[in-house]
């Protein structure tokens, strides 16, 4: 039988992987997560790229952009739906659920592998496919997709298409292949979460219960969840879109009796989860990092757990916000907009349950903490600000302004960027054995807040202003061009540049640490969850013997435990 | 100082409202749970031989500091979700709309707006509309203290009609008539432009709409009709 | 560290349910298009749209694939008694009826539409008609036919080679729970043809 | 799996599969005798009880336990939500073409 098969074979630490086997078709998580956090970060750079050029159009309109060149209304179109489309799709999601989880899951619960790692193996290579057919669509004639993330139909139906051309000849195009990589990502997620829910439910280490679940894997799973239930409808409508657009059908075609509007629901039926299947896992990782220094549990962990479930439910019926002014039924958008409200509850809870967990502890802010620390402050200026957008009377106006640019910016920064920082230097001891350098941590921690709010928050200003988006040139504007609304853009387009250069402090950081860091013991961060029980870096098949829990994941300085202030789940 | 643009519709006073509200409650809250962030971050820093509390927050005596704020966050969203029903169906629900005084029917095409004034009879949606596109005198002139109707269409992709000082906007969908209506409460020349990605030129798809009083707008309407606006083929 | 969870389900048909999920919402998108489309205009079922399928073709179709269902519980059945022949023709039974089903629609009822001018690619049909027209709302029936009939013909073929593979990799008589899982799969295609059938060809 | 065997109880599917296929017959005769909404509310109560029947005895749902229930009610439910969700509006708005 082959070798993936035999399980004595493939978790044996001793047997001998060809290089091929080791590093490139691996079977093994934790390089599989390597590989997926690799691409993702290397597409994050790209996709961070792409924002510094066109947010250096918009302050110096008709300059000359190094690597781009002057820009037009087609190529800043492009460069912004592929901004948001890597950002999401090709940084967010890998690095968020399939890099993290595929790192976290299996040691968390103390198994030696995924449960099905040669499907493991083939989701990463289809995501890489897809990685590959975009970066072929931004090559193609007339340039890559120019529609807006949301790819709006007609617009993105019509767009460099040619009826009477031909299925190839429109299948090579920006737009048929962008909607082609997506689809191809959405299976590889796909599997890859497959593989995380069989493994949580199947494969926990004797003894642990689900509440001993630590709460990162509850929320990566339920993340996983939503993103099963949500994806099913865009994929449908991605399909009808690629049809529309290489064999000349009608779905989207009003004069065919088609309906525009019928796309947008298929997309935001995915849209919005998809927010939260991001979020979630970003939560899941300050949740773990808080406890860890504090030194204290985390503060109404199962109510914790129980509020993550509700919003990842109430998440699925909250789409249609983002059409309130796209000519809905005005009811509908009502009953939407009650949802949205509804859902700051959980997370109102959620975030009032982090703070507290602050009191009383032993707060030791080293880098992960600092970071998770970020995350908690930002996200809670996103998290306000998502109000405004959610009521339907005050969206009317907000609606495709800079105000929802600074919003999402200040989740999804938090969220993926803190978080997934957060996350780094709190696991990169556990994947490579050597510690991140603190000193340079800090600093790359501190130039990435700076250039965060430097430029976010003008935006909102400007925002409520009523400067709306995606205008490459607002020399048309005459009550666009005032002094401080200039001002405004200058200082965004300095704070995109100064997080972009900050990152090169953080790839110095990982390759010095990665070869020459001080070496890291088993438990470097004295925590109580099970991947830190396996050595660093964990061996093929990560635990000698399987461990046991006994406990929950945050039993920090429990009375009934003498001597440390920690408890590790696998200890009697 | 407003954060909002000056106002000019009869609706626009009224978002300025929610947003005020929503403005306030958001910041306090905001501000709320930042100060409690900092206060329990800068009390609880690690001192030598210090020892953490053991709060697990699960029983009622820890966990009612965040179950009482929150009960007031739900109270805060109700109030917020009112006062968002309020506004929304004065504007939205065609139910509660006011009786228009005129129609004027608005298309959306790349990359400019046409505006179409019923004709001699008065009525729109029939034979002698009159088109006025951009270009020659494409204005769109609505008389000041009036309700008009704006049946919104597209002739070709997604646009979105948004003037910042009437407070609200809406996507032109092609196959669909949305109808919005506005009541002007100054006269002016105020800019409308388009809000929805609509292709290359999207950047450059503005137009004025001019605000003007009764007297003006029969004798713009009279020109109209008189044909020495030029029609504009279809 | 055992293959099975608490809930006492196999770690293989737990992931195979979960992709069986995900695959329903997929179709779901498809169906829930197509059905509010179809609210939304009579000329669906003009005899011009689906008054012009075959029903009887249809319905012999659906007893084929029907029959093919039965084969594979069979099949299953057999794996549980450890009987290897019976199961082994029994999943080759499958797979030829999936075939026979696909042979019908890609060889008779696909070409026999496409003659009738009935195509995917509605550009010839619609030439210079009316916007909104019935011709056009016709096109779009058929363009949703192609699309949802196509795409259930493609989780035939997964389906088949699926079985295919099962009946390799259980050859030796190892690893036979295969024959469910792969079992489960082909229900899924049964199940959305239940609903693709009447939406195209009963309801005129 | 060693639990494989005693994990189902034995079923007869012939039965089975001729209430799908007396369903069947049912469905069609409803197409070509009634007309209208009872036509289309008919075929519909019968596809619905197919549905659930291939779902329950051929893919065996009512032998799993709640765990994958759940999962492969939510998949339907989530569905019906969206199309509960969009058909306001896609259905109950005429569709009017500007040139």
């Amino acid at each position: 039988m082959p070798w993936w098969r035999n399980k004595e074979i493939r978790m044996s630490a001793h047997h001998e992987q060809s290089f091929l086997s080791k590093y490139v078709f691996s079977l093994d998580h934790k390089y599989i997560a390597k590989q997926y956090t690799i691409t993702g970060i290397v597409f994050a750079f790209i996709g961070g790229l792409f924002a510094v050029a066109f947010r250096m159009q918009l302050a110096w309109p008709g300059m000359n952009i190094p690597l781009v060149g002057v820009l037009d209304g087609m190529k800043y179109n492009m460069l912004v739906t592929n901004h948001a489309m890597i950002m999401f799709f090709w940084a967010a999601m890998p690095i968020m659920i399939a890099g993290l989880g595929n790192f976290v899951i299996p040691l968390m619960i103390g198994t030696d592998d995924m449960a099905f790692p040669l499907l493991n193996m083939l989701s990463y290579w289809i995501f890489f496919l897809s990685a590959v057919v975009l970066v072929l669509s931004f090559l193609m004639p007339g340039g890559g997709a120019a529609t807006g993330w949301t790819m709006y139909p007609p617009l993105s139906a019509t767009q460099n298409i040619d009826p009477d051309a031909g299925l190839i000849k429109n299948l090579f195009t920006g737009g048929s292949l962008l909607i082609l990589a997506v689809a191809l990502e959405f299976a590889a997620i796909l599997l890859g979460g497959i593989n995380f829910l069989v493994t949580t439910i199947n494969m926990r280490a004797k003894g642990m219960k689900l509440m001993d679940v630590p709460v990162v894997i509850w929320m990566i799973d339920l993340a996983t969840v939503d993103f099963m239930f949500s994806v099913g409808p865009l994929v449908a409508g991605a399909v009808m879109l690629l049809f529309d657009r290489i064999f000349n059908t009608g779905f989207y075609d009003p004069a065919r009796g088609g309906d525009p509007i019928l796309f947008q629901h298929l997309f935001w039926f995915f849209g919005h989860p998809e927010v939260y299947v991001v979020l979630l896992p970003g939560l899941g990782i300050v949740s773990e990092i808080i406890p860890t220094f504090t030194r204290k549990p985390l503060f109404a962990q199962r109510w914790i757990i129980i509020m993550a479930v509700s919003s990842a439910f109430i998440a699925m019926i909250v789409w249609a916000h983002h059409q309130f002014v796209a000519g809905i039924d005005p009811r509908m958008a009502e009953f939407f907009s009650i949802t949205t409200i509804i859902i700051s509850i959980p997370f109102a809870f959620i975030m009032f349950a982090l703070v507290a967990s602050f009191f009383g502890g032993q707060i030791e802010i080293k880098t992960p903490m600092l970071w998770a620390l970020g995350f908690v402050v930002f996200f809670l200026v996103g998290g306000v600000t998502g109000i405004y957008n959610g009521s339907a009377g005050l969206d009317m106006y907000l609606h495709d302004t800079y105000f929802v640019v600074a919003h999402f910016h200040y989740t999804l920064i938090p969220i993926v960027f803190f978080g997934g920082m957060a996350g780094l230097y709190y696991w990169f001891p556990k994947s490579t054995g050597r510690m991140m350098n603190e000193g340079l941590g800090k600093l790359h921690f501190w130039l990435t807040a700076l250039g965060l709010n430097l430029f976010a928050f003008p935006l909102f200003f400007s925002g409520l202003n009523g400067e709306h988006r995606r205008i490459f040139d607002y020399a048309a504007y005459q009550p666009m061009m005032v002094d401080w609304i200039i001002n405004i853009r200058h200082m965004a387009t300095i704070g995109a540049i100064i997080i972009a250069a900050a990152q090169l402090i953080l790839f110095i950081n990982i390759i010095m640490s990665a070869s020459s860091g001080e070496k890291a013991g088993k438990n470097p961060w004295k925590a109580n969850t099970l991947e830190w029980v396996a050595d660093s870096p964990p061996p093929h098949g990560n635990f000698a013997t399987p461990p046991s829990c006994y406990r929950g994941p945050y039993e920090y300085s429990n009375p009934k435990r003498s001597g440390s202030d920690f408890w590790p789940q696998n200890e009697q | 100082m407003s954060l909002l643009p000056e106002a000019y519709s009869s609706v626009a006073p009224e978002i300025g409202e929610l947003f005020n509200l929503i403005f306030v409650l958001t910041t306090v809250w905001g501000l709320i749970t930042a100060a409690a962030l900092f206060y329990g971050l800068f009390t609880s820093l690690k001192k030598q031989g210090g020892k953490a509390k053991y709060i697990t927050g699960e029983d009622w005596a820890q966990s009612k500091f965040i179950w009482i704020p929150l009960v007031l966050v739900v109270l805060c969203d109700f109030w917020i979700d009112v006062k968002t029903a309020h506004v929304w169906s004065m504007v939205e629900i065609v139910s509660e709309q006011p009786q228009g005084d005129y129609d004027i029917k608005i298309v959306g095409r790349q990359f400019y707006w046409e505006f179409v004034y019923p004709g001699p009879d008065g009525k729109l949606f029939t034979e002698d509309d009159v088109s006025v596109a951009d270009g020659n005198d494409g204005e769109l002139v609505i008389p000041v203290g009036k309700v008009v109707k704006l049946h919104l269409t597209s002739a070709d992709v997604l646009h979105s009609f948004f003037v910042r000082q009437f407070g609200f906007k809406n996507d032109v969908i092609p196959g669909r008539i949305i109808t919005r209506w506005v009541q002007a409460t100054k006269e002016g020349r105020i800019e409308l432009t388009c809000a929805e990605i609509c292709g290359p030129n999207h950047g450059t798809m503005r137009n004025w709409v001019k605000i003007v009083s009764q007297e003006e707008f029969d004798k713009f309407v009279k020109n109209l009709n008189s044909g020495e606006v030029a029609m504009v083929a279809q | 560290m055992s293959d099975v969870s608490i809930e006492r389900v196999p770690k293989g048909r737990l992931g195979v349910w979960f992709l069986i999920a995900g695959e329903l919402v997929i179709f779901g998108g498809f169906i829930a298009c197509y059905a509010l489309t179809r609210f939304e205009y009579p000329e669906f079922g003009s005899n011009e749209a689906a008054g012009a399928l075959n029903l009887w073709v249809g319905v012999i179709n659906t007893l084929i694939l029907l029959v093919s269902n039965w084969t594979m519980v069979v099949a299953h059945e057999a794996a549980l008694e450890k009987n290897l022949g019976k199961m082994k023709s029994f999943m080759w039974g499958t797979i030829i009826l999936g075939l026979v089903f696909l042979a019908i629609k890609l060889g008779y009822e696909w070409p026999h539409d496409i003659a009738e001018g009935h195509t995917i690619s509605s550009a010839k049909a619609i030439a210079g008609a009316e916007p909104g027209s019935e011709v056009m709302k016709v096109s779009l029936f058929w363009n949703y036919y192609f699309l949802m009939t196509g795409f259930h013909g493609l989780h035939i073929v997964v389906g088949s080679l699926t079985i295919f593979g099962v009946i390799v990799s259980t050859s030796k008589g190892e690893n036979l729970h295969r024959v469910e899982l792969a079992g489960a799969y082909w229900h899924l295609v049964e199940l959305v043809w239940v609903i693709l059938f009447p939406m195209f060809y009963l309801i005129k | 799996m060693a639990d494989e065997k005693d994990y189902h109880g034995k079923q007869n599917y012939v039965m089975i599969l001729g209430v799908i296929a007396v369903l069947l017959i049912g469905m069609v005769g409803i197409s070509i005798s009634m007309t209208g909404s009872n036509k289309v509310i008919g075929i519909v109560v019968l596809a619905a009880i197919q549905f659930y029947f291939v779902l329950t005895n051929l893919m065996h749902l009512k032998y799993e336990p709640a765990l994958v229930n759940l999962v492969a009610y939510l998949s339907v439910v989530f569905i019906l939500l969206w199309f509960f969700g969009v058909a306001p509006d896609t259905i109950m708005i005429p569709l009017t073409i500007t040139q």
